[in-house]
This record gives C-alpha cells, structure tokens and sequence, in this order.
C-alpha cells in the first residue's frame, strides 16, 4: 500500500501482458516514462485504456504493446494526427488494433462509476451520434422515477492505473495540484496503481488546489524525476512543445519512429543491462 | 490595414461571444478567437476548458487544453468528471465553440473518420473528445470552421456532434437540452440555420467576398439568406490584439 | 447573478410560502442565520430539505414554518433528540410534519443528481432495511451491461438552496474551507441560491482545502458575520458546544421555546422595525 | 485500579481495531473508541469521519463528526458524495464502527423509530445517517452499545442497517458486499455471529461479570459460547488515556 519502488520494479510487478492498463493525466502530469518502460518490458496485447491517447500511447501502440484502445481524443495536442495509432488503425501495423470510442464525458463517468464501485454511470450523452452504434458498452436507461431515458455507459476498473503527481511522503501519500483530470478517479478505479512523482519529500505542506492520495489507495509510488516529459508537473517543470512538434516527424514514418525506439527508449535498456553486467 | 481571411474568421467568432458569457472551449481556433474576445470588447467571459480550468484568464494564448497558464489563472480548477458532470451536463455554459472537420447542411459535425466505413476508415480523425457533450447540453453552439467542399458536405460521413439531426424537431426528440449549433463562422462569412428548415443558411459574407464563393466552397446546395449583411472589417484594434496573440504563441 | 445583497433581501427574494427549501452545512458552515430570517420573514408550509436537521431546523419547524422535512439524520449533534422535531411528528405540534426520509449517502447522491442535471443517482443503499418501504422516492434499478440490481433515487432540486461560506469577493465568488459537506452541490442543484459570508474582501487568495464557486453559479450573497453560530465558519470562529447543550432544555418544552422564539429571533424584528420607523 | 463498565466497553472496543485498519467512524462511543486505539496500540489508525475528513488525528476528542479538529488534522478533506461513494461504497474501508437504539439477534440496528407504526412512533430517533451504508460496504462493522433488554430486541422494530437479516445467506442475497457486524461490544461483554446460524452469541465476558448477567440483559434466549473467555483487564496506560481523552472533552 503505497509501497516506495523503482518504476521497473513497480512495472515488473504491475504489468503482465494482456492487462488492461490505463495511463491518464489530461495534458498535464501524463506518466510518459511509465508507458516506455511499458515498452521497455515488451509487454504485449495491452488493452490500454487511455482518454486523450497522445504521445506517450503512439510510441506504445507504435512498439506493438497493445491490443486494443478505449479512448475518447486520440491526436497530437496542438500539433494534428497521431500517426503510429493511424497506422495500426488503418493497416494494422506493427499489430491491428481494436477500438472502442467513447466521449470524454463517457469515459470520465466510466472512470467515475469505476472508483465508486458502481457497474455502471448514468450522463446525457451520446444520443443521436453515430457513437452509439459502435460500441456494445453505450446503452439507453430509463430513470425510475421520470420515465426519461438516458445514456449508461459500463464502469472502468482497468488491471492496472498509473498516473504521474508532483510529490509524496515516505509513507506513500501523494500530493497534486493543478489541473488533476481523472487521476483520482483511474487510481481508485484500478486494482492496482502506480504514481510516479517527482519527488519524494518527508512532508507534504498544504497547498491551494491540491489533491491527496492517500497512500493505503495507492499500490505503488515510484520516484522519477521529469517522468511526466514531454508533459510537464505544474511547479516543476514546463510543457515541451518542441517535442509535441518534433513527434510528428518521427511518428509519420515506420524507419524513423523505429530509429527513434531503438536510440532512445531502448537504449535505456541496455543503459541498465550495463549497470548490473 | 489589410487582413487574411483567416484573421477576418477568428474575429468574426471573437465578436459573435458577448461579454459576460461563459464559453466552453475547444483547442485551436476556437480557443483564439474566445481570447481574443476577452482581449477586446468582451473582458468578462469566462472561458471554461474541458482540462477543468473554470475562469481562465490566459496571459498568452494556450497551445494545449491543458496549459498551465489555464491553471494557474483560472478561478478554480476542477476534475475532468466534475467538469462535465457539475458544469457542461446541467446546462451552465451559454456557448459551446467548437471546429470540425466535416459539418453538414444541418450543422451535424463530424470529427472522427472519413470514409463510408467506420472500421477501416480513409482517414482516421482525433475522435470526439468533449464535442458530442459540449453540443448537446451548451446553451447555443457556435461553429468555427474554413469553408471547403471538402469541409462543407450534405451529410457528415459519422455524427460525432449533432447538430439538427435530419431537420426541425430533432433536438427536442433527441432531448437534448441546447438550443444546437446557432452560428457558423468560415473564412467566407457566417451562417445560421433557417427558422424554418433548420437548414445551415449564409446570412453574411465577410468584406470582399461574393455570395458564389461561399456557394461554391459548400458541398451542398447553399442556401442564401434574402437579406445578407457584410461583416464589418476587422478594426485596427482586433488586428493588432490577433496578431500580438498569435506572435506569442510563437510560430 | 452572485448579487450582494442584504440578508433580509434576499430571503424575501427567494424564500416564498410553500417553497421547498435546503439549508445545506455538515456541522461546518451552517447557514443559521438565514434560517432565522425565513423564520422572521413568516414563510408557511415549506418542504424543508437537510441531510442533517439540528437546531435551526428545529427552530424552524418549532416555528411552524415547515410542512414537510426531508433528512437523514434528525438529531442535536452529541446532545440527542431535537425535541421541536419530536413534537412536530409524534404530535403534530404546532402543525403536522410529513416525513421522507433518506440515508447520507442517498441525500448526498440525491444532490450530485441535481447538481448534474440528472433526474436520478444510483448507488449501493438502503437494500434490506425497512427505509425503502416508507418512501416512493426509493426504487430498484437493473444495470444495462451486468444486470445487477441497485438503488436509485431521484435528484433534488430545491427551490432554494442556502449555505454559509467564509468568504466572498466582490463580484460574489464564494470561497470556503474545511469541511464543505454537500455546499457545491447544494447550491449548483438549487433553483436560486444564497451563500452567506463571513466577509466580503478585495481579493480571495489561495487557500489549501479551498473550494470555490463563482459568482455566475449563484444568486445572492450577503455579508453575515457570525450566520452560521452555533455551528462555526473554520477560521473566523469556533462551534458554541454550549449552546448545543443549552438548547437541549429551550426545546423540550413549548413554553420555553416560545420564550426563546419571542426573545431572540422576533426580538430583531421589532428592531428592524424600529429602526424603519 | 478500578474502572467503570462503561470504560471496559470503550476500551474493549478500542482493542477490537488492529493498527493501520481503515475506520469509519461514528460519533459518540464509536468515536472515542476509535481515538482511544489511536493512543495505545493502534497509532497508524485511519480514522475516516462521513463529514469527509480521511486521516484524522484530533488530538481532543471530537464533539461532532464535523469538529474543526477533524479538518485541520486530517491527510485530506473531500466532499460528502465523494467519501460516501469514492471510499466507502466500493469496500475500501475495514471497519465501521457503529452504535445503536435496538440490535437484534441478527445484529439488525434500529436508529430510527421506536413502536411498531413508522407514521405514529412511541420515540422518534434521529435515523439513518451514514450507517445504512456504512453496514452494507465496510470489510466488517463492529457494533458497541450498552446491554439491555430494551437495547437487545428479538427482532428490531425498524431495520435501519441490515446485520445479518434474518439469517446465514440473507446479506449474499441482498448484494451486501460486507461481511456484516463481526464484533457486538458491550458494558457487559462481548457478542459474535454464529459460524452456522449468524445469531450473536455471546463470546467473550468482561472482568466479574456473569455469563447470566449478559443473558438476563439480552431480549432473546442468548446463545453462550461453549468456550467463554474472559476479556483482559484494562491496563493503566488505557484507563489514563481514556480518561485524559474524556477530560478534554469536558463533561
């Protein structure tokens, strides 16, 4: 319960191939080197579950972790097209890949009846969009007391959650702030976490807007500096706009994105290996 | 001064939010246009992002939904499901502004594929994001998008975002609660629905633009409102708070 | 929108006869103050709406304001019985009360409903116990995607939602601290709204633990220093165990509360009045 | 040293919680037990209040469950929909501890009404509060109230929190995902669900007390354990620590 871990240690530990992993944070504070340490492992089949898949589910997608994608908004924030995940899209390269597309509203409840322990959320949402037809996991519900009809939207509990949060305590509990997302709801929502921090403090004073997790909710918390980039922790660090740009160029072309994979996320391997050899 | 079509679009839809309003944004050129509002004749809209920022006063223009300029001037910032759920659903936002990558003569949007089949698409757009919900619950929706046959079609290959559905009474048997997309803003002029049809129809034509361009950048038959204003040019003032918003944001 | 405003104003504004009313503080902030002034103000055959009725609701319902009580738990916190409450149901005293009854979590959930929205919530509740037999608003539903059966109950959506924050500025956005219970919901399900302050400043600064509303989201603020005494307003004062107990004798007794009622809450009147003449 | 029967009960309570458990916890005796247990053996105690404090650690003992103390002491504060349906309906929380006006042989709680018609009750209760929720969704609840024939009823008059209905298989039914009441704590001693029949059954004895007290306080034939143990005298360190506790909270 909010046990202190290295990131590989906590991966090894979290992540089996096959699982349902959802990485979240809503531009800020995503948990970029969790997912290439995801890579790093060679974990395969993910259903990963994710509502604004950007860079970090690219390279995923694009190393061949995944299986299948629930998402809402998949594309290069400010920049345009996600084009590993149009790949495996539209040619099913390096694997095909399933979808299921929901809204951001559908899945923020999703994540929501997830952490409440609900099978399923009520919204307005959906009705009269195409949605509707393509994916099993949109239904009517009739209120009760109204007769209205209404959007159901099944529960999230993904096999594993890992968000990306400015500090925690020697205990475990971590601290937030600014904009947050669904990071509380995906860790409740999941049988078990990872938080990745910057930093590891022995007190975590009180701050304006700050969100707490309490460390016996939370599996895992690994320490890992710059963890969030190219996204960046409110306080810490900025957004790296350059790379969002840069990405588009790698991502457009098989050669160069697998230049990019063996140079960069990979070597990090070998970088390890060397360390124990 | 002189202008781009472009810039004469983004002020066009700055001039279209009243002062006061609270508006729900989407990234990129909704996003400029509604702080180029707050820049000029409308300091006290509230701008809302889905990242859950509520009262964002951004001192430069956002490249993401998630910048932490949004954060750290906004009035509060809440949870992505609160933002939605406390916010958006209950019909608080007067206008939800939004782009699109195809729209249609009744203003249904469509953001993500092209192509008549869904699972093995021509192209693979983002996907819906918060746009279904920001249409259905927004008091009006306001539509910011370069006119193109390609963009402009009869019918949206998928609805990602409905507009009038088929036609008048749609919304109402669909229940949903806005009134539905009330102005469309392109690089040619604006149009609005028709009383009537519900059918998106050009009620204005920026300065320098003749009513046939914009029929021929509409892949439908447009139709042409009996009395059609001009967009008043843009001032120096709008140029000059456009142009500094957009040398910020860098290239 | 966010108008500040007199108390006096704005419950003549809001509160008319026959309005279903919530008064919303869980211990903290609660907003007694503008509970007295609808009890000066005269209003007749309220539904009152609370999830934890104590002493201004028994105020209230002593007065004969109240036709109807909503609530999940009636009592004087570490006291015992509201003795008004009592004589209002077991007597009808001096009008017969309606009772519908709810558990926390379902008057919590019945809020969230209202403030999103939704004409109904659904949560694991009240199954087994005899609550669900005393009440329409109470009913089984079927979830879509497991078939499992759970409760519903319908949105809140009062009249008039009122609480007690620490502060405003002066556009009328609320700031407030501590334990917030159900404030934001209360005041986001309510028709029109009231939020009195502790004080209205220039600027609200950050605060850890900080909620705020902003002024579009509500229709009055007045300024009432010490509105929510006995209960307390975090940082400005502190609750008055003493009168806890003290009321315990005040209300058991009719006499003894009419005393009270001529005394202390009629009393302002005549003073308002006199300062009028 | 001496001790009362009522210290014996809220120090047996106190025991009953192993350190590092999730409590929920209610107002009165539940309370001080909770934070007696903090004191002495259970100092990473998490004690969880339904006004929304997670992590409390007053060092007064709290009049109300929304006391200042609560706030400015816990690891967080959240809403009331939120500790409700984020931490306890999904079965994060280990032990609810609660009180009662009736408890039945089925460890049924009544809060509610006395009498046998809810409209016209002999003595209106204050209801439900947290505690339908609470009985249903923590890991396992333990009850601690004051034995007495008018305390300890046959059948409850109105089933506020389901213990164990009215038999073994009846919480499966109703989809309760709790184990139910596991410890009945009394001035008296201490009572446990059957294995076979889920009827409390009187375990364990405090200090000089007879078995035949406990059985002629209870309303129904109570069932006595085969091996009866006693409970452990009250140690110095817990009379002092209960005492200081109740000091500070005046009288």
């Amino acid at each position: 319960m909010g046990e202190i871990t290295s990131l590989r240690d906590a991966i090894a530990d979290l992540a089996f191939d096959g699982a349902t992993v959802a990485l979240e944070g809503f531009t800020h504070l995503i948990p970029v080197a969790a997912g290439q340490e995801i890579i790093r492992q060679g974990r395969r089949d993910l259903t990963l579950v994710r509502m604004t898949p950007d860079i970090v589910y690219d390279q995923m997608i694009g190393a061949g972790c995944a299986r299948k994608l629930v998402f809402s908004w998949a594309g290069n924030p400010g920049v345009g097209s996600l084009h590993r995940f149009r790949d495996a899209v539209q040619n099913g390269w390096p694997v095909p890949l399933e979808i299921e597309e929901h809204s951001h509203a559908g899945m923020a409840n999703r994540y929501v009846a997830g952490a409440a322990g609900l099978p399923f959320a009520v919204l307005r949402g959906y009705v009269g969009t195409d949605l509707v037809a393509q994916t099993p996991n949109i239904k009517p519900i009739t209120c009760p007391f109204t007769g209205e009809v209404l959007t159901a939207v099944p529960a999230l509990n993904p096999d594993v959650g890992i968000v990306h949060a400015q500090r925690a305590d020697r205990a475990g509990n971590v601290q937030m702030w600014g904009i947050t997302g669904v990071h509380k709801e995906v860790v409740l929502a999941s049988k078990r976490s990872l938080v990745t921090v910057e930093e590891i403090v022995d007190h975590l004073d009180p701050r304006p807007g700050a969100v707490i997790l309490p460390h016996w909710a939370i599996t895992y918390v690994a320490e890992v500096p710059g963890g969030a980039h190219p996204s960046y922790a409110m306080g810490y660090s900025e957004r790296d706009n350059d790379y969002y740009q840069a990405w588009d160029a790698i991502s457009r072309d098989r050669d160069a994105f697998g230049d990019w994979l063996t140079s960069t996320v990979m070597r990090e391997v070998r970088a390890i290996l060397g360390d124990q050899a | 001064m002189s202008w781009s079509a472009d810039e004469m679009m983004t002020i066009a839809a700055a001039r279209a939010l009243r002062d006061g309003a609270r508006c729900f944004v989407g990234i990129g050129r909704p996003s400029t246009a509604a702080n180029l509002a707050r820049r000029t004749h409308a300091p006290d809209l509230v701008l809302i992002y889905e990242s859950g920022t509520i009262g964002a006063k951004p001192g430069t223009l956002p490249l993401s939904i998630g910048d932490g300029v949004l954060a750290e001037t906004a009035d509060t910032v809440v949870s992505v499901p609160e933002i939605f759920n406390y916010w958006l659903q209950p019909g608080r936002i007067d206008v939800g502004f939004l782009g699109a990558a195809q729209i249609d003569r009744y203003g249904n949007i469509n953001t993500t594929v092209i192509g008549d089949d869904y699972r093995s698409p021509r192209v693979r757009l983002p996907g819906a994001g918060g746009a279904p919900e920001i249409a259905a619950s927004c008091r009006e929706v306001i539509v910011v998008v370069k006119q193109s046959p390609r963009a402009f079609v009869e019918r949206v290959d998928f609805v990602t975002s409905v507009g009038y559905g088929s036609g008048p009474g749609d919304r109402a048997r669909l229940g949903l609660t806005g009134r539905g997309p009330a102005l469309v803003i392109t690089d040619l002029g604006i149009m609005e629905p028709d009383p009537e049809t519900a059918e998106l129809t050009l009620t204005q034509v920026h300065p320098g633009v003749a009513p046939a361009q914009a029929t021929a950048a509409t892949g439908w038959p447009l139709a042409v409102a009996g009395t059609l204003s001009t967009t008043p040019e843009p001032t120096a003032a709008e140029l000059a708070a456009l142009r500094d918003l957009n040398r910020q944001a860098g290239p």
